[in-house]
């Protein structure tokens, strides 16, 4: 059982700081599961190059689920492969993030009415923490995405569970 | 360069017309009807006769004539049975740059046609793809499997026009 | 008493050994532990593995071990050497070049066997087989 | 208060080559075989060094201990091909199963 | 031999090259746009969301059959004869109700097609892209600008005069046998 | 007692306890990262010994270079998964009885010798010589482990070549 | 000494050891393991028209502090399919084969860890602990990734450490000696003392080494690079292949450590290419303590140039990673036996006959 | 070799960070050699056939976007051409020239992608990010003009959604004077080293018969030594009037049809893609580029199969048409599709490494592949 297992009660002004802390660093530093699925994936690799840098937010891809805190849904997920994005997902260790890129992944986007081999929604497998839409969504877009998960997980508190 | 009508003719000359069929009252495209359990020894032909060398396969596409009779089922789903499901081959020499339209047809109820994976190794694929998809069983082929469904994919040939689509896959909700 | 110049060098062992523990465990009171089953699955692009991975490897990186496992013994017997060669002049030097001459020739040895080569592809072009159709499901789909 | 001396030495190398006989013996894999050696030879270095510095031999003594581990070297090298090649032929490295299997 | 050399020194030569090549790039300025804190000022065709201007909507429905993705949903109540919907800005007179005007934007695919075919020119395509949201149903985004009990009334007012008409057309034929069952009676 | 002493049974009990691990553990990769110890504890050892070079020479060789060799070599011929990673033993009762017999009788015969024992300090430049017996006294050895070495080097890779 | 600063204050010499020993791993390692993943971060990015981190601190300089307490937080997954014991002690071992080289590093004439006469060699075995808990850690992790990885790593490792032998040796050689201080201090004085301009010693033969020392220089500079893992030597942890090599399977701390062993490696292999060529420690122009009269000053001033050197050599690491590809395994190995190799043998001969004569 | 080393299946993919999207490749390894390599795909097939019976053939145009979306001009062009055809109908010139400039544009684009991920795939990081930053430049030219910087849906069967940008001509050739000098630096990092040139050349060679007969094409094919491009030798649009090169691989540094030719060859076409666009802003005319748009798209019953030179090579459509709005059949032929084809013939006696390197230099797309 570590702290982030536990669950204190009190709003100890020592807690605070160190959920504060632990928050900052979380978020400041969201590896990203070097992962890309359809068109969105060329935005979120347009995201990570030059002219808008990942790296800014402390993003950096990582080859192995295993090293990383965010998977980026960034396109469609059929079928075939929503066992693979989910066992992906599990495979990464807590605390963990989900980012879904695109109209794909936040509900089938342009098919979701006659795609019979496309899963309708992410979300469907794995829990999705910020939904950022576009066709694909502009790589502004996605950086505002993050840094609204970042203020989510700013806002989180991982000690002081309810 | 030579058209299409002449190619028929060559054709004709070679394999007798029982097999063949020349369609040529369509726009844009005309096209040559072959048998489907010969198309794989014409291609040969065309492939190889030195007057034609149709040496590229450009496409081959399936396609489902829904030319049956539409019935509908008791769930109120659309069925067709009977028509055919069709095949359109377009080749190309890369030498003599002539182009050429093929179609060959099979029933629905029992799509066999020859494979010509063997002539273009191109077909593979697109063969698997037409299996896939429309259900088209092509005889002779090396590897008849699914290629983009999943491999348990069990609910039919989603390009069929009578598809149905399944309410579950593998524990996921399908439709939105 | 002092402690010598080795017992540092094992303090300093001890030193990492130390960190790594303390830091290994001190993240544990921190980090969660949620376990599921799929989590512990071994990675594998998010495929089911086939098979296992302790398959008996390449007889290359044997090779290459054995190499440098005989080079580096002469290099050894080399320092002390080449430490004080020098004092004997081109006695000396001779000497250690006699060694070094050995240890060139199974150098040259290796390398006319071609055992300094890591597997190379062994790529056979591939080639257009030009044959014709196989007959055998025709005449049983026409009966 | 014991200082600590030569037998003491004594006794860690008597300790290793004991094990290192148990391992050659008891083992049947062959690699293991050649760990045991690899500890014998260990003892004896041990030995070597010990009787040097306690026997005020000089550089005797490491000179013999640094060729020991030089013919470790080479004997390792040499025993593990060799324990390769009779996998090989044998698809088995352990040595009771290779005296069967040889006639 | 001279394979040999050439190879070792085409590999230090090129190495050289290639870094001469990064360190130049070290003190070009980056082209980075520090995104929150700068914008990039967009064309004036950008494609995000869409706006739709409900004063000039006239509910036609035509942004929704010309979707491909289908993630317009319009409803329409048709307006009372006597009331006045307003005027688009071109001077068209309105005579629906939009009771429903839902875009979903989780599902559009920003491809514009339901742009032009829009007579009054309301729907439009605006640069607003960052929009993400917790949940997913903050997507759907809803134009309509009548409160939903307006809504509500509009659709019980014109179903009332549906109704009415309906009466008003049945009454004729209602009263008549009205009357006549009345009739014989005495 | 003092820090020699402590010094030297702590490497003794490394190296003792390693060697029976090696000896004792069923699984062959357990067996050789025990090996990792026992020559660590040795070359600890050496060191308490005065010979710094030979310590050295110690982790050169067994640890960098027999111990990965050795590595290979059980990746190489082991099936690992399966069982037979665990190589088995044989007679275990026997060999042990006779073992601790054997180590008895050298155990008394060495507590029953009267060594010749000097405490000899700690001798500076070893390894300067080292290389002075190599070049002077030992010249012929020298050339000779040379010429050993080219042996087991042609012999070996010829051997795994084969 | 700082060793005998702090056997005054605290008056036992083991005391004093241990905090002799910790400060490399407190004022050094951590500090510049954290600094160097930023400055990678930050010279990857400028290299490619980026900026790299931003938003955490100026010019995101805490980025790496915020990456390590992630870590911390990171839950710890040890597969089921892994050889638990193993697969936990790998990292400890090769946190302490890299760390354990840092004893033998001078950072300055008045802090050097341990003063061992013998202190190259002691790198040189310090290194094989590396290759036993790569190994260990690919071959626990039970992952065909991380077991290809750990046996290319270990393979590729120990074919690099014989060039990097043999040009210390061709040192050893030259200067007689084989303590890295005694080394450093050879190269006192000015540039041109450094054993790359041929060393103290003065006449004909120092001309006649230069163009030797400085094929030794890129032979070893190539080879350490390689036994870093760096690119183009990254095959073990290629990306585009084996995912992430034998740390695939690792997360949280002790990938942590891997990551802090690679870069504590990285100033180290620099650190032993400045101590053997580039005057260790030593001012290239004399000191301002000397100028002064303030000898104290001496050991600090030394102590930052042999950082500036190492950092500086870490830094042309970093630029080649970001420039070059990376090779095939063949051909790695084909460069290390075939060129390195023999190049470094002959010129090894080359310089002992100089030497001599 | 002295121990046969045992079998091993590896799986790469579909997650991984060089098979560029959700290919998975299941590896048969022997050692370090592939002796099988089977292709499975499909992790991204999105039905793209099903839509386009289910709309109206305006609105296939943005899932015809979606297939290859490294090159969306190319295949709006395809699709606009081939219905143009099964329509009959004529568009104006001015239409042409933009489409085949915003066609050349995206070509660039599409090459920088497969030339910077290459980059990435054999292990440089740099170029990769340098190609990016040019492709930007292209995608504001693109965005200026249709306001979508990937998915452009600007393409229109009979014409185009917008007239250029007034500023496009000039931006376009700041574009070219900006871009020239980029393509030398490229060679300068990536090209020329030695150590990319040992990776790629005398790798994934190609025999140019097998090519023809799997039906490779494009620069694929090139490489392999055929001069063979639509654009030359079946000319749609007005490719006819301009005068560029069509670059062929001659083994420059290993053999004929090895992936060094298969990447160099992008890189020479970018050039060429230079020169046509530079010629088409000339001669450029003035006109509508609405006006041929019809309104009702409902073409007669038959069936056309039309091509184009996309960035990866053939880009087939087969559409036909049953007289209704909506199209009967639409069946796309990918080039990406096809050349994952030839994998298991390529790869085979090459090592892990080398996969990546003849994958990458295939150039696929995955949303094609399985659209
Ligand atoms: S949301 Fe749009 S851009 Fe993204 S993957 Fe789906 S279709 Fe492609
Ligand atoms: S932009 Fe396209 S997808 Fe979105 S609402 Fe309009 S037509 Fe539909
Ligand atoms: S097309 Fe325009 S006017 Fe008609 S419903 Fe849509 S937005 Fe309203």
């Amino acid at each position: 059982m570590g702290l982030l297992d536990k669950q204190f009660n009190d709003d100890n002004i020592v807690i605070t700081k160190v959920d504060d802390l632990l928050n900052w660093a979380r978020l400041s530093s969201l590896w990203q599961v070097g992962f890309g699925l359809a068109c969105c994936a060329i935005e979120m690799m347009a995201t990570s190059a030059s002219h808008y840098d990942f790296d800014r937010f402390g993003v950096i891809p990582r080859p192995s689920p295993r090293q990383s805190d965010v998977i980026i849904i960034s396109g469609t997920v059929t079928l075939k492969m929503a066992t693979r994005v989910k066992r992906l997902y599990e495979q990464m260790p807590d605390p963990k993030y989900v980012i879904s890129m695109g109209s794909c992944s936040n509900c089938g986007g342009p098919y979701w009415e006659h795609g019979y081999h496309v899963l309708k929604g992410v979300d469907r497998v794995i829990p999705v923490d910020v939904y950022v839409p576009g066709c694909p969504p502009r790589p502004e877009a996605l950086l505002e995405g993050l840094l609204k998960l970042q203020e989510k997980i700013r806002n989180e508190s991982l000690v002081k569970k309810s | 360069m030579k058209s299409t009508e002449e190619i028929f003719e060559i054709l004709k000359a070679n394999f007798g017309e029982s097999i063949l069929e020349l369609v040529a009252a369509v726009p844009v495209e005309k096209f040559i009807r072959i048998n489907q359990l010969e198309i794989d020894k014409v291609c040969l032909f065309l492939r190889d006769d030195q007057d034609l060398l149709f040496d590229s396969l450009m496409n081959l596409s399936g396609v489902d004539d829904a030319n049956g009779k539409k019935v509908a089922s008791e769930n109120g789903d659309q069925i067709i049975s009977g028509g055919t499901l069709s095949v359109y081959y377009h080749l190309e020499s890369t030498k003599y740059r002539h182009k050429l339209v093929l179609k060959t047809s099979a029933e629905r109820e029992k799509p066999d046609i020859i494979s010509v994976s063997n002539v273009w190794r191109h077909a593979d694929w697109h063969e698997r793809e037409a299996y896939d998809l429309l259900g088209i069983n092509f005889l002779n082929h090396p590897d008849l499997r699914r290629i983009l469904m999943p491999y348990d994919w069990e609910a039919g040939y989603p390009l069929r026009k009578d598809y149905k689509n399944p309410e579950f896959y593998q524990g996921m909700k399908v439709p939105y | 008493m002092m402690l010598t110049e080795f017992g540092k060098i094992f303090v300093f062992i001890l030193v990492a050994v130390f960190f790594v523990v303390v830091a290994v465990i001190a993240a544990k009171f921190v980090r969660p532990k949620r376990p599921t089953h799929e989590k512990l699955l071994t990675y594998e692009c998010g495929e089911n593995i086939i098979g296992s991975p302790w398959v008996k490897f390449n007889i290359r990186f044997y090779v290459v071990a054995l190499i440098f496992l005989i080079f580096d013994v002469e290099v050894v017997l080399l320092i002390p050497w080449a430490l004080v060669y020098k004092q004997f002049g081109l006695e000396g030097f001779l000497i250690g070049a006699i060694f070094l001459f050995l240890l060139g020739l199974g150098m040259a040895y290796e390398w006319r066997k071609g055992d300094l080569e890591w597997v190379k592809p062994k790529v056979i072009p591939p080639a257009l087989k030009k044959e014709v159709t196989a007959e055998q499901v025709t005449e049983e789909v026409t009966a | 208060m014991i200082q600590v001396g030569l037998n003491h030495f004594l006794v860690v190398s008597t300790a290793l080559f004991a094990l290192g006989i148990l391992g050659i013996v008891t083992r049947k894999n062959a690699v293991m075989v050649l760990m045991g050696i690899e500890l014998i030879l260990n003892s004896a270095n041990i030995n070597f060094i010990a009787f040097a510095k306690f026997g005020n031999f000089g550089f005797q003594g490491q000179a013999m201990a640094l060729f020991v581990i030089i013919l470790a070297a080479a004997e390792a090298a040499i025993a593990l091909a060799i324990v390769l090649n009779i996998y090989k032929t044998f698809s088995t490295v352990n040595v009771d199963e290779i005296d069967t299997l040889k006639d | 031999m001279k394979e040999y050399f050439k190879n070792a020194w085409s590999a230090l030569f090129t190495i050289f090259v290639g870094m001469k090549v990064t360190f130049k790039h070290l003190f070009v300025p980056a082209v980075t746009i520090q995104y929150p804190d700068v914008k990039l000022q967009l064309p004036e065709r950008e494609r995000n969301r869409l706006y739709v201007n409900m004063d000039d909507c006239i509910g036609c429905d035509q942004c929704a059959r010309a979707c491909p993705v289908d993630c317009i949903s319009i409803e329409t109540v048709k307006g009372l004869p006597g009331e006045d919907l307003g005027k688009t800005s071109n001077g068209k007179r309105k005579a629906l109700w939009v009771t429903k005007f839902d875009i979903d934007f989780a599902k559009c695919c920003y491809c514009q097609l339901c742009v032009f075919p829009c007579p009054t020119e309301c729907i439009y395509m605006t640069d607003v892209y960052e929009f993400s949201e917790f949940e997913r149903s903050n997507l759907i985004y809803d134009f309509v600008t009548l409160t939903p009990q307006e809504r509500e009334e509009k659709k019980i007012n014109y179903a009332k005069f549906e109704a009415e008409k309906a009466a008003a057309k049945l009454a004729p034929a209602a009263v008549k046998p009205a009357e006549s069952k009345e009739a014989p009676k005495p | 007692m003092n820090v020699y002493d402590i010094i030297f049974y702590l490497f003794a009990a490394i190296t003792i306890l390693s060697a029976f691990f090696v000896v004792t553990t069923r699984n062959i990769v357990y067996s050789a990262y025990y090996l990792l110890f026992t020559f660590f504890g040795v070359a600890g050892i050496y060191v308490l010994l005065g010979a710094d070079f030979i310590a050295m020479v110690q982790l050169i060789v067994y640890v960098g270079g027999i111990l990965i060799l050795l590595l290979f070599g059980v990746m190489l011929t082991n099936r690992i998964t399966s069982v037979e990673i665990r190589s088995g033993s044989i007679h275990v009762v026997p060999a042990t009885i006779g073992v601790a017999l054997f180590a008895g009788i050298l155990l008394a015969s060495m507590w029953n010798t009267e060594w010749k024992s000097v405490d000899t300090a700690a001798p500076a430049a070893t390894t300067q010589n080292l290389g002075f017996l190599l070049i002077h006294q030992y010249t012929l050895v020298f050339e000779l482990l040379g010429i050993l070495l080219l042996i087991a080097l042609i012999g070996a890779a010829s051997m795994a070549r084969k | 000494m700082i060793y005998d600063f702090f056997l005054k204050i605290t008056g036992s010499n083991i005391l004093a050891s241990i905090i002799q020993s910790l400060l490399p791993l407190f004022i050094f390692i951590l500090p510049f393991a954290l600094f160097a993943v930023w400055l990678e971060r930050k010279v990857s990015a400028h290299m490619q028209d980026r900026l790299g981190p931003m938003r955490v601190g100026k010019h995101g300089w805490l980025q790496t502090v915020a990456d390590i307490l992630k870590l911390i937080q990171k839950e710890d997954i040890v597969p089921n399919d892994a050889d638990k014991p193993l697969f936990n002690i790998a990292p400890i071992l090769v946190f302490v084969g890299s760390y354990a080289v840092f004893a033998a590093i001078p950072f300055s004439g008045a802090f050097i860890g341990s003063n061992i006469d013998l202190g190259i060699i002691f790198i040189i075995a310090a290194s094989g602990f590396v290759v036993a808990g790569i190994l260990m850690a690919g071959w626990a992790s039970n992952n065909k990734y991380s077991l290809l990885g750990a046996m290319r790593s270990a393979a590729q490792i120990i074919s690099y450490e014989i060039p990097t032998v043999l040009v210390v040796l061709t040192i050893i050689m030259i200067t007689g000696t084989t303590n890295l201080a005694t080394l450093s201090e050879m190269q006192t004085g000015h540039f041109w003392n450094w054993m790359i301009f041929g060393g103290p010693n003065f006449g004909i033969a120092k001309f006649i080494f230069i163009p030797f020392m400085i094929i030794n220089f890129i032979i070893i500079y190539i080879s350490t690079l390689a036994e870093v893992n760096r690119t183009p030597f990254d095959i073990p942890e290629a990306e585009s292949e084996l995912v992430s090599g034998y740390h695939t399977e690792y997360s949280g701390m002790k990938f942590a450590m891997f990551f802090l062993a690679e870069y504590a490696n990285m100033f180290a292999v620099s650190a032993i290419v400045t101590a053997l060529f580039f005057g260790g420690y030593q001012s290239p122009i004399g000191y301002l303590g000397n100028l002064f009269g303030a000898h104290w000053l001496i050991p600090i001033e030394q102590f930052i140039w042999f950082t500036a050197k190492g950092i500086f050599f870490v830094f042309v690491q970093m630029w080649l990673r970001w420039t070059l590809p990376r090779l095939r395994v063949d051909q790695l190995m084909a460069a290390c036996w075939k060129y390195l190799i023999p190049i470094a043998f002959v010129n090894l001969i080359i310089i002992g006959l100089i030497t001599v004569l | 070799m002295a121990l046969k080393t045992e079998e091993m299946i590896l799986n790469m993919g579909p997650q991984h960070p060089s098979t560029h999207g959700v290919l998975r490749l299941e590896l048969e390894l022997e050692g370090e050699i592939i002796i099988g390599a089977k292709p499975h795909i499909g992790y991204l097939h999105r039905c793209f056939e099903k839509h386009c019976e289910a709309m109206t053939y305006p609105q296939v145009t943005p899932y015809t976007d979606r297939m290859d979306y490294l090159a969306s001009m190319y295949n709006e062009f395809g699709y606009a051409l081939a219905v143009e055809k099964l329509l009959g109908i004529q568009v104006p010139e001015r239409v042409e020239y933009i489409r085949v400039i915003m066609g050349e544009f995206q070509r660039i684009a599409s090459h920088l992608v497969a030339i910077g991920t290459y980059g990435l795939d054999i292990g440089a990081m740099t170029p990769f990010l340098y190609c990016f930053r040019d492709r930007e430049r292209i995608l504001s030219l693109f965005e200026q003009t249709c306001g979508a910087r990937l998915l452009y849906n600007y393409i229109w069967v009979g014409g185009l959604s917008h007239d250029l940008h007034p500023d496009f001509i000039n931006q376009a050739k700041d574009f070219i004077k900006y871009f020239r000098p980029k393509i030398k630096e490229l060679n300068d990092l990536l090209t020329n080293n030695k150590i990319f040139i040992d990776r790629t050349a005398n790798v994934g060679i190609l025999p140019l018969d097998l090519a023809i007969n799997y039906g490779i094409s494009g620069p694929n094919l090139r490489a392999s030594g055929f001069k063979w491009d639509i654009r030359k030798d079946d000319p749609y649009s007005v490719y006819n009037k301009f005068d560029f090169e069509i670059p062929i691989g001659n083994g420059t540094m290993g053999t004929v049809g090895d992936c060094w030719d298969r990447y160099y060859i992008r890189v020479l076409e970018m050039e060429e893609s230079l020169k046509i666009i530079e010629q088409a802003l000339e001669q450029i005319p003035e006109g509508d580029v609405t006006s041929a748009i019809p309104k009702r798209i409902k073409p007669a019953v038959g069936q056309v199969y039309s091509r184009v030179e996309n960035p990866r090579g053939e880009l087939g459509y087969f559409v036909m048409s049953d007289g209704s709005v909506n199209p009967f059949r639409v069946k796309v032929k990918g080039p990406s599709f096809v050349h994952l084809g030839i994998m298991n013939e390529l790869l085979k006696g090459y090592m892990i490494a080398d996969v990546i390197a003849i994958l990458g230099s295939i150039d696929i797309v995955l949303g094609e592949v399985d659209r």
